[in-house]
């Protein structure tokens, strides 16, 4: 309170613009015939009085007080005709922006004197819904019929407990019965995967029967049922029948 | 409806009878009130606004009176007083919406099961997803009229067997059953573990 | 139903009104419709509910005469026709009904600002008001639906643009954007430019 009241009326101003509209209000005159430098004048001795009470000005309030006696020394001492020209453009732009803000103030006065919805006209406080929603029909389509299929049984398998899968493996003896029992009908070299029992599609089971049919073979052609016969490295490896009457002819070709 | 001007033994409005000028002045506050208010509103709450020495219960009955048959009604609702549009206008003003609903996650496991695994009871259903199932799972389809019953199975306790309906094909947009991708399409059945308590849908096209 | 044979010539509303109980039976539609919404309803709208045959321009027309002067009119609004209390009722209702907070000053300028100059940047609002706006005046505005982005401006940093919204032609009871003084009208009275302040612009529009 030992502030004056200028400091007090300063601040209650929305910038300097709207200090420089409440002067020209005050000059009671038409726009046309305000006196931009009166305005000046009294313009920059309110600022001077804020300064006397050390009241801290904000930098647009500072500009626009140097612009403002900018314009005033231009408007007063024009050092040519044209600089003048100029200055007055200036100050008719200047109180184009004080008519706008006036005009603006006076929509706001406009708006904020009609009466307002929820304030002093109402509307139906409890809007009626008229929307009737049918949520007899069913959104569902096949994509999602079979994704429900699928995820209901991946999620029951992997619930159940885990159980190492069942193999069939053909025993050494198997592949011994096998081959023996199909050696004799044979008229020449066969390859060995022809003694592997059929309807074998799962990998595993298929190399594990070829292991068990290779063992049979070899051990087989030990004890002289069979010949055995392989031409390159990892090719085919061909079976027949031992024959006594040809048993030179290998030893030939080994020569 | 109910007050006579001229009852003079009518306890409360009596005073307001005496200025019908008051009380037509009172039906109009009332009546912009209940039009304002977001809920039904309580005669007490109307009675604040009311000029002093009218009666506001005076003031709703006599507008009740007055609103019946406008296309917009004053009501009594949930121990208020409410403007309601008059339900003989709910034809013209009502906009039907229609809101399909999505099956729930069970509801659409249990009718791909039924589909695939036709005809099958329950406990085979419970089987194939590897849960419970609740009745009211079976029976939102069977409103559906997605699913019918097939008899019942000739075992312990005849469980009823159920398989898919026409409505069903058309739902799904199905010529018949054997339009569905084949089970092992779907899912990598281990061989040995599962036995299909059916033979394969896909297989038998009847239909 | 909707054809005069021998009239062809009928405006839109004729033949409805060779219709007495057709035309009746539409103003109690077009009220019911209007009065469950709290917010305009356009024509076209109400048009839709109607009975063929029947223009929904007439029945509103005629439904703004007979409810002028009721507690609850009729008016033309933001575009539509909505239901409001009565002018003269307020002081009775605002004794019951919770009533908002004004706007503050500088958010009113500010939305006069917008108004008269949309689509307009905050910069731009800046300049007239040669003042900086706070964020909180324009969240103010925003929060209470009376302002609404407009796009961007092709300017270095493209700034908002921002405009006013239906909700603000509602707020202040106006049919259009039309219905806000030119702004001719808002450089006042012969004599002084500056020389009321705060003038009340009040009540009443434009002549």
């Amino acid at each position: 309170m030992t502030q004056p009241v200028m400091h007090l009326r300063l601040e209650g101003f929305e910038g300097p613009l709207d200090l420089l509209l409440d002067l020209a209000r005050a000059q009671k005159v038409d726009l046309e015939r305000i006196s931009i430098i009166a305005l000046v004048d009294q313009f920059l001795a309110v600022l001077d009085q804020a300064r006397r009470v050390r009241l801290e000005l904000a930098a647009d309030w500072l500009v626009m007080a140097a612009w403002l006696a900018w314009l005033k020394s231009r408007l007063l001492v024009p050092q040519d005709p044209a600089e003048e020209l100029d200055a007055e453009a200036l100050a008719a732009a200047l109180t184009d922006r004080l008519a706008e803000l006036d005009r603006m103030r006076l929509a706001a006065a406009f708006l904020g004197g009609r009466q307002q919805l929820g304030r002093e006209i109402f509307a139906r406080g409890a809007a009626e819904n008229l929307r009737v929603e049918d949520r007899s029909g069913l959104n569902a389509d096949l994509p999602a019929l079979l994704q429900a299929y699928a995820a209901a049984r991946r999620r029951a398998l992997a619930r159940r407990p885990y159980a190492p899968k069942h193999r069939k493996l053909w025993t050494v003896q198997d592949a011994l019965a096998r081959l023996g029992g199909m050696v004799g009908a044979l008229p020449d070299w066969a390859t060995l995967t022809r003694f592997l029992p059929e309807g074998l599609t799962d990998p595993v089971e298929r190399r594990a029967a070829l292991a068990s049919t290779l063992i049979a073979a070899l051990e087989t052609a030990r004890g002289g049922g069979i010949e055995l016969r392989q031409e390159r490295a990892f090719g085919p490896i061909l079976v027949r029948r031992s024959t006594p009457m040809e048993e030179a002819l290998p030893d030939v070709r080994a020569a | 409806m109910s007050e006579q001007p001229d009852a003079p033994e009518a306890a409360p409005g009596a005073d307001a009878a005496a200025d019908p000028a008051l009380f037509a002045h009172a039906l109009r506050i009332a009546e912009a009130l209940v039009f304002a208010s977001d809920r039904p509103i309580a005669a007490a709450k109307v009675q604040q606004a009311l000029p002093p020495g009218v009666d506001a219960r005076a003031v709703l009955t006599s507008l009740l009176a007055t609103t019946a048959g406008r296309p917009v009604e004053l009501v009594e609702v949930g121990g208020g007083y409410a403007f309601r549009t008059a339900a003989d206008l709910a034809p013209a003003l009502t906009r039907v919406v229609e809101v399909p609903r999505k099956l729930p996650r069970v509801a659409m496991e249990t009718l791909a099961i039924i589909a695939y695994h036709q005809p099958v009871t329950r406990p085979e259903i419970e089987e194939i997803r590897g849960a419970a199932l609740s009745q009211a799972t079976l029976e939102a389809l069977l409103e559906h009229g997605l699913i019918a019953p097939r008899g019942r199975k000739e075992v312990p306790g005849r469980p009823s067997l159920w398989g898919t309906t026409p409505r069903f094909l058309e739902q799904f947009g199905l010529q018949g059953l054997g339009d569905l991708p084949r089970r092992e399409e779907l899912v990598n059945e281990p061989g040995g573990l599962f036995q299909a308590p059916r033979l394969q849908a896909g297989g038998q096209p009847q239909g």
